[in-house]
């Protein structure tokens, strides 16, 4: 999980600092999923990176990261279907590792 | 007599910092003797420190983190901290231990550690949710 | 089943604010109706162009902010501490509606909490 | 205590000290016919007639007895932690303040 060429992370392979992330990271992070990138991740990557921006918290369970998603972008990729497809496992924190947001607290 | 309640207790004030926790359990045994149920018991915010198995008051001090887990054991009565409280004051279990890293766990048994999931289920399903507070 | 949590005390000094956003958060992700209501000190939290990183905490202006977002209904506050505090029009963050009666606020909601 | 009646009026549940911030805004939110019990550090407001609470203002035993407070003239009116969870079967709506 500590691949040299990528900031320091967490060990659940979160950064540590949101500030460090580049496109670079988020490809090898989602490597590490065997996820390979494409435009309908990068959307919800840098809907990710606005929403940290505007609000400087991740969303804070995976049901508000479906709902802010359904906000911005609508019905058909605001849904769980549509994000677990593209974020496999629990798509909040799969999506919010990649985009290089701390972890969401889950406390929901 | 009216119909038996069914109650979900939050408590926010800290032993020692407030009266919280003791008018809750005071509550509590009052509200079971009367044929009522305890649902849960929700600590939040400082509440949390309630559930900490290091609280060690002179001997001759009531012991509120005891009673609480005494009372909770012998009813049957499921017991939470909220996970997001907890974690910022120190309040430990070993899950949260082993996914932190951390030197130590001190989570007090009954108590779980979990999410605001359980107070928003304990609304739902309780005919009432009372709240006892810290008093600064 | 709808909620108001009720915020009472000023941003920064305390979590507890922050504690009441959680709480609102966590209702409006289980789909339940919410509402966050400012009084007394409170609406101290509705001023605009907070900037904490001085005091090396997060902004809870902008944490508030998401909350639309997430579906909670309402951000209220009480008319009367917004101008005891000298929050107008101009200073107040977008999207507050101002109550002119706590206690009707109150009987408007059948779960009425503090978060400490 | 009074005969208590099952009631929609709201349950407030105060324990702040009469000084305390949040006791006045607990005092701008009461409505005319709502139910009041004082606990804790909140027995204190007995001792201060300028208060304006609801005559139908109780307080409980164990915290007035626990300060001294017991012989106050006028007398408040006492509940027990018994009489507490009756006032909570009665009211749908409660505000622990």
């Amino acid at each position: 999980m500590n691949n040299p060429s990528l900031p320091e992370r967490n060990n659940e392979g979160f950064l540590e600092d949101a500030n460090h992330w580049s496109p670079e990271t988020a490809r090898l992070i989602a490597s590490e999923d065997s996820i390979e990138l494409t435009e309908d991740h990068w959307e919800i990557i840098e809907f990710l990176r606005e929403f940290y921006k505007a609000h400087e918290i991740s969303p804070p369970s995976n049901r508000l990261f479906v709902k802010a998603v359904r906000e911005a972008l609508g019905e058909h990729k605001g849904s769980s279907i549509y994000l677990m497809q593209l974020f496999p496992g629990t798509p909040a924190k799969t999506a919010c590792r990649i985009a290089g947001l701390p972890r969401p607290t889950n406390c929901l | 007599m009216s119909k038996a309640i069914a109650y979900t207790i939050v408590i926010t004030g800290a032993p020692w910092a407030s009266q919280a926790p003791q008018t809750a359990l005071m509550f509590a045994r009052e509200a079971l003797l009367a044929g009522h149920r305890i649902d849960r018991v929700f600590l939040y915010g400082d509440g949390v420190h309630l559930a900490s198995a290091l609280s060690t008051p002179p001997s001759d001090e009531t012991h509120w983190p005891r009673a609480w887990s005494e009372f909770l054991e012998q009813q049957n009565i499921p017991a939470a901290a909220c996970i997001a409280s907890a974690l910022r004051r120190g309040v430990i279990d070993e899950t949260e231990q082993a996914r932190y890293e951390l030197a130590a766990s001190n989570l007090r048994a009954p108590f779980e550690i979990a999410g605001l999931g359980e107070w928003v289920e304990g609304n739902l399903k309780s005919d009432r949710t009372l709240y006892f507070h810290g008093s600064h | 089943m709808n909620t108001l949590i009720v915020v009472d005390q000023p941003p920064y000094g305390s979590w507890a604010g922050r504690e009441a956003l959680d709480m609102v958060f966590s209702l409006a992700a289980f789909d339940q109706p919410s509402a966050l209501l400012f009084v007394g000190p409170g609406v101290n939290w509705l001023r605009s162009n907070q900037a904490p990183s001085g005091i090396n905490q997060k902004s809870v202006e902008k944490n508030l902010s998401a909350a639309p977002m997430f579906g909670v209904e309402a951000i209220l506050a009480d008319r009367s501490a917004c101008e005891r505090f000298g929050l107008t029009e101009a200073t107040l963050v977008a999207g507050v509606t101002l109550t002119d009666s706590v206690p009707d606020t109150l009987d408007g909601y059948r779960h009425v909490a503090f978060a400490g | 205590m009074t005969e208590i009646t099952a009631s929609s009026d709201t349950l407030h549940i105060v324990n702040k000290a009469p000084d305390h911030p949040r006791f006045g805004t607990f005092l701008r939110a009461l409505s005319d016919t709502d139910s009041v019990v004082l606990i804790e550090d909140a027995v204190l407001a007995c001792t201060d007639p300028s208060l304006r609470l609801p005559k139908s203002c109780v307080a409980l035993t164990a915290d007035i007895d626990a300060r001294g407070l017991q012989d106050l003239q006028p007398a408040p009116h006492m509940i027990s932690y018994g009489d507490l969870v009756r006032l909570t079967e009665q009211h749908e709506q409660i505000i622990s303040w």
